[in-house]
């Protein structure tokens, strides 16, 4: 384990290159790049992991199982805040900036009285990771509506399972992203806050990144892998329909669901404004101890 | 006794003293952090809720195992009938029984307890039922011949007789119930143990959760010397019986 | 004349039907699965749970039925398997190996006893962030996690079992100066054998557990990340169809188990026909 | 009292232990059986005691048919060792069934006391049977039954485990018992002068499957004595019938080869 | 051969068993151990046996000081079926030490075959300890012992669950093997006529705290005869001798108090 990142040359003289992702959504640029050959282009031969969460993701490309990584930003900070050398070398996916539209939103069961950000007050709200880039949109929201966030008891739940939390009670709101925002609008819950259109119409969420000794030892191949993911995200950009066609290969996500619903936006650069907006509202929760040099981490 | 603990730590720490790896931070720094982590505040806020939930949870096994186990060790039409069913259960992996509990039972600690319960009746219902089923047949023609009832035997026959097995079983419950009270922890938590380890883990704060490892061994040896201290009085003729062997 | 004796103090209520050997166990034991897929079809149906979040067991079955024709499926199962055997496989040959040795010397058992202590309760899934930092998402990872909770499973078992052994069969056996080797083989062994078959069973259980969440977490190949993906696409009947699949798992380790032990065990009180179950 | 018709018992294993039994015993008896070892006699009192099914034929207690322990019926087995429950004390042994029975503390505490009083333990009513030699774990066993005050006692070789001393004096003690409760005794030897000494009758197996060889009826007087009834011509008398009758047991003759 | 002098045991639980207990036994001898239940035979068969560490006092062997079970003594324990490995069959069981021995397959056969034989039990090699009477059980612990071919052969009350009949072909059995083979026996007993008809000497031992009470030499001729031997005048005296100690000691006479 742990070779400094090296890459190993396949047959084809191509690269070979590991990404750790999280099957979701969020990804399908990158699974469109590697259907469409884009990687290819740039002598990447490229294997795609799943791994659930940033957990397992970012240790695998700190000891170089990964070249690359996909996480949330948030997660991102975190790590860098604690000493860990990550950098971030492509764009993941961002809010759709629409409020009423984006893949993101908190919800809760129509009827419940809760209608707005203020309302989440004292209520048992449902997020995926505490202290993470839902709580800290959220509580900004709350915040800017004139509520108080310290008094939001947050609970972890997996995004899976809040839907019939959600339905049976056991929760007042819950954040979720797609797929589960339609599953629970078909259940009859009510969206009440975007969180991220909320917070930052442009907010960069998720990243491709590396780890220090991997962009320092191959600078070249970083930029390589960063262009292919230009260029995929900007292919998925213009081919909505794609996105929901190669959803299908990596997900379980039927047609019909996929047809559904919102994407997110998928723009080709890193947005250094979100980063530091992510970063400000991380240190107002105390998820963080002071902004990082966000600088250091991008390319 | 406390010897290969020793040896093991002082290896710990000599092997990792000089690491710059993020994820293996040396042992020093480990039980540097652990006082400000563990003993400012978090020992009753976050250690005493696990621990009860994990007592509730333990409890409850017991009782639940012990009985079940009593009966499909005595009744062999009723251990047919509900082993495929257990057997079925036991290997659903409680990440996936969880979200099927918040359903019937909230997100609240009666969802921990019943994660916890569910884990441990395993160990303490296989063995109770081999226990019983292993129970000397001279002994029991004694119990049938001066007709015993049901109760009676069922006290001072057929649970003392399977004690030496349930124990083990029950021993090996308790750590079960250790892991779970962690895993349980993993949803819908906001207080334990096992949840700040995993916010140490997802917030990158890698040495505090080594030292929440620690904490976890530590409770565990500390259970454990405490389930040895029951065990010795419960089973106080049984190691009698066996340690007779050479000093008499 | 000749109908195979039963005996009339069986059980805690006296007396043991005759039917209690007739009926074979399979068919009982069919009827207990019955009696739960009768509990999984109701339950939904009868609104005691939320179909949508847990549908009736026709449903799971139907959509178990659409996943058995994918390849998809039979790798991960393939996959699957073959982690958990080989985790187990490991963990029960080292475990009754350790359990055997430190069993049949006291002063080990004294020494090693708090380590075994501190070691056990450490919960298999913070070990997760290790096992990726050695292996990736690679089966190994996975395989590290099975082999470390089943290993303990086994090893107490093993360790209570061989304490078992009959003051008077120990003697016996010292008397005639059996070597380590016999006495470990012809005493030991036997005796422990109850616990050790116990120990399996419960080690299979729980590598398969861990194996399965395993994959759920670090995504290594196999079922446990069919499951997942079926979670992140919210399909809940395909995913209750994979716990199904796990759960059979479970049912055939325990008849295989139960048929090598009513092979091994022909001895045991527990085995014998002519005694109360 | 006790009727065993036609008795036949066959293990799963093929072993047929009991031919085809029938004997009786009246209330008040004190019958004593010799048999070969292996005969089946343990194996005919568990049928009797409704501890194990017979394969055929029937055990009429008291006009009831057994088919489960029957009640006031105290057993001692002849693996008596394993037949104390060994997480017990010697007090608490022999009190159990008395609890059972619903007996209050005072008199259960009376009953433990004169029973190990009797068989000489009365000074061990705290220790574990297996802080007991072999033959006062019997007497404990012997002292369970004895206190239980049943209507039928079953013995299965009882005293085998004691010194000659001792088992004259627990000889004595079943046979006071007998006499002053009226009990129905069954009880199982390998010492034919024990039998002809303790018997009203002694009924002699053949061997394995076993069968009823011969039956000597015991007249001697009721008040028996260790050396007087012992040295007696009618007791040597008796004493040599048992005795040829168990020799042709062991010689393998059968019941229709004899007499 | 055996040297036990001052030997002394107290139990854990506070009971002292073995007084002080010194006595020796030549090569070749057979000595016959009687006296009260509970007095301590099986205690001290244990230490010699190396099973027990001793309070006080030793036991040499052959020379040796006995700290384990010492080589080529073979043991039949007082409670033979517990002795017994459940999991094995009769001939499994006692061709184990025969393996343990080193010996080969043959010739363990053999010993197997002939043991059996020895004891009745030829046509039970394949049953389980469990499908066998009490009696039959201590009778395949006699053959295990005696198949092993033992220099020294240590049994604690070995037929007293077997009938007349057969006690008087194993107690043949046994100084047969004794005269042919020269192996020196201890032999813990209740019989009084057993210990005088085997034995050349037959210590006496007193109760708990036991030591020897007394010894009685038997100078019978070597050549014994159930039936001649028993009737023997010198026999009767020998008896009554063993016979008034072992009522000492049950009174609770102590060695100083005696003769
Ligand atoms: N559980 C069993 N399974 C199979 N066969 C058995 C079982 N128990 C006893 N037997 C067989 O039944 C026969 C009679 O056994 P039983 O114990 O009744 O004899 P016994 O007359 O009490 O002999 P002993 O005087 O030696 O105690 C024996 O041949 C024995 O092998
Ligand atoms: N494990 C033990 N712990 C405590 N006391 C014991 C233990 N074993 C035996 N004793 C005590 O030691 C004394 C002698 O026991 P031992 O078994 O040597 O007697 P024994 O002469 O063989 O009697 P028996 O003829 O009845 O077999 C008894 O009083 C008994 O209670
Ligand atoms: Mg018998
Ligand atoms: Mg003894």
């Amino acid at each position: 384990a742990g070779d400094d990142g090296g890459t190993t040359e396949s047959a084809s003289g191509l690269d070979q290159v590991t990404v750790g992702i999280i099957p979701i959504l969020d990804v399908a640029p990158i699974y469109l790049g590697q259907d469409q050959g884009f990687f290819e282009d740039e002598g990447i031969e490229l294997t795609l992991e799943s791994g659930q969460g940033g957990a397992a993701i970012l240790p695998g490309v700190e000891s170089g199982q990964f070249q690359f990584g996909f996480s949330n930003n948030t997660s991102l900070l975190v790590a860098k805040d604690k000493g860990l050398d990550v950098r971030i070398v492509a764009a993941g996916n961002s809010t759709t900036g629409e409020v009423g539209a984006d893949f993101s939103a908190v919800v809760a069961p129509e009827g419940s009285g809760i209608e707005d950000a203020a309302d989440l007050e004292g209520k048992r709200v449902a997020v995926n990771t505490l202290n993470n880039i839902g709580s800290t949109t959220i509580n900004d929201a709350v915040r800017e509506a004139g509520g108080d966030p310290s008094s939001i008891d947050y609970v972890e739940l997996g995004f899976p399972d809040m839907p019939g939390a959600l339905s049976g009670g056991q929760i007042d709101a819950a954040w979720v992203v797609e797929p589960f925002l339609s599953i629970t609008q078909g259940q009859g819950a009510a969206p009440v806050l975007w969180n991220f259109a909320e917070a930052d119409p442009e907010l960069m969420v998720a990243s491709y990144f590396t780890s220090g000794s991997t962009a320092d030892a191959d600078a070249d191949l970083v930029e390589r892998f960063a262009s292919a993911m230009e260029t995929s995200l900007e292919y998925a950009e213009q081919n909505p329909d794609e996105v929901r066609r190669i959803v299908q290969t990596y997900t379980s996500l039927d047609a019909e669901a996929a047809e559904g619903v919102t994407l997110p936006a998928f723009p080709t650069d890193v947005d250094q404004d979100s980063l530091q907006r992510l970063a400000e509202l991380a240190v107002e929760d105390g998820a963080l101890s002071e902004v990082p040099d966000i600088g250091s981490m991008l390319p | 006794m406390a010897g290969l603990p020793i040896v093991l730590l002082a290896l710990w720490w000599v092997a990792t003293d000089s690491s710059t790896s993020f994820y293996w931070p040396p042992l020093r720094e480990i039980l540097g952090t652990f006082p400000e982590t563990w003993l400012e505040g978090r020992l009753g806020s976050d250690v005493l809720p696990s621990l009860g939930r994990l007592l509730v949870g333990y409890a409850l096994a017991l009782v639940l195992g012990i009985s079940i186990g009593v009966l499909a060790g005595s009744s062999r039409t009723f251990r047919a009938v509900v082993e495929p069913p257990l057997e079925f259960l036991r290997s659903i992996p409680p990440p996936v029984l969880v979200p099927i509990l918040i359903l019937l039972a909230g997100v609240g600690n009666t969802m921990k307890v019943l994660v916890i319960a569910a884990g441990c009746v395993w160990p303490i219902l296989l063995n109770t039922i081999e226990g019983v089923r292993g129970i000397d047949p001279v002994l029991r023609d004694a119990a049938a011949a001066y007709r015993l009832g049901p109760l009676t035997r069922v006290r001072h026959l057929v649970l003392r007789g399977a004690s030496p097995q349930v124990a083990a079983g029950a021993r090996q419950a308790l750590s079960i119930g250790l892991i779970l009270m962690v895993i349980s922890e993993m949803f819908a938590a906001s207080n334990g143990l096992g949840f700040t380890i995993i916010q140490f883990q997802r917030g990158f704060a890698i040495p505090q959760m080594w030292s929440g490892i620690v904490l976890l061994g530590l409770v565990g040896v500390l259970l454990s010397l405490v389930f040895r201290v029951v065990e010795g009085r419960l089973l106080a003729w049984y190691h009698g019986q066996r340690a007779a062997e050479r000093k008499g | 004349m000749t109908h195979t004796a039963t005996t009339r103090t069986g059980g805690l209520g006296g007396r043991r039907s005759a039917t209690d050997l007739a009926t074979s166990s399979p068919v009982l034991g069919l009827a207990g699965v019955l009696g739960l897929v009768g509990l999984l079809e109701a339950l939904p149906r009868l609104g005691v749970v939320d179909r949508r979040f847990f549908p009736p067991f026709s449903e799971m079955v139907a959509a178990l039925g659409e996943l058995v024709g994918t390849s998809e499926f039979w790798e991960a199962l393939a996959q699957t398997l073959r982690g958990w055997a080989l985790g187990l496989a490991v963990a029960a040959g080292a475990a009754v190996v350790v359990g055997l040795v430190i069993g049949s010397q006291p002063w080990l058992r004294a020494v090693t006893a708090s380590t075994v202590e501190f070691l056990r309760p450490i919960p298999s899934v913070a070990l997760i962030p290790l096992a990726v930092l050695l292996y990736g998402t690679q089966m190994q990872a996975t395989l590290i996690l099975v082999v470390y909770a089943a290993f303990w499973q086994m090893l107490v078992q093993v360790l209570y079992g061989v304490q078992d052994v009959d003051p008077v069969a120990r003697d016996t056996a010292r008397s005639f100066r059996f070597g380590t080797l016999r006495r470990v083989r012809a005493v030991l062994w036997p005796t422990a054998l109850p616990y050790v078959m116990t120990g399996f069973r419960l080690a299979a259980a729980v590598a398969l557990v861990l194996e399965v969440t395993g994959e759920l977490i670090i995504g290594s190949p196999g079922l446990g990340r069919l499951l997942a993906s079926a979670q992140t696409a919210g399909a809940v009947d395909t995913l209750y169809a994979i716990v199904l699949v796990t759960g059979m798992l479970g049912i055939v380790v325990n008849l295989g188990a139960r048929t090598v032990e009513r092979r091994s065990l022909r001895w045991h009180p527990s085995q014998r026909r002519d005694v109360p179950a | 009292m006790l009727d065993v018709r036609g008795l036949t018992k066959t293990y799963a294993t093929g072993v047929q232990a009991i031919g085809d039994l029938t004997f009786s015993v009246q209330r008040g008896e004190f019958v004593c059986i010799v048999g070969p070892s292996g005969a089946g006699k343990t194996t005919l009192l568990r049928c009797i005691g409704g501890l194990l099914e017979p394969s055929g034929g029937e055990v009429e207690l008291a006009g009831k048919l057994v088919t489960a322990p029957p009640a006031d019926m105290a057993v001692v087995f002849q693996e008596y060792g394993r037949s104390l429950f060994p997480w017990m004390t010697v007090a608490q042994n022999v009190e159990l069934p008395l609890k059972e029975k619903g007996l209050d503390k005072a008199r259960r505490r009376e009953l433990v006391q004169e029973s190990l009083e009797a068989v000489g333990l009365a000074d061990m009513t705290g220790a574990h049977p297996w802080q007991l030699s072999g033959g006062m774990q019997q007497r404990v066993a012997i002292a369970r039954a004895v206190a239980y005050e049943p209507t039928v006692l079953v013995m299965d070789e009882p005293f085998a485990a004691v010194d000659a001393q001792t088992r004259a004096e627990l000889e004595d003690l079943v046979r006071g018992l007998w006499a002053r409760l009226g009990v129905t005794v069954l009880f199982v030897t390998h010492d034919i002068d024990e039998s002809v000494y303790l018997a009203n009758r002694v009924v002699v197996l053949s061997g394995r499957p076993t069968e009823v060889l011969g039956t000597v009826e015991v007249d001697l007087p009721a008040e028996r004595d260790q050396l007087e009834t012992r040295s007696s011509e009618r007791f040597g008398e008796l004493r040599h019938r048992v005795y040829g009758l168990v020799q042709d047991a062991k010689r393998g003759v059968r019941p229709g080869d004899v007499r």
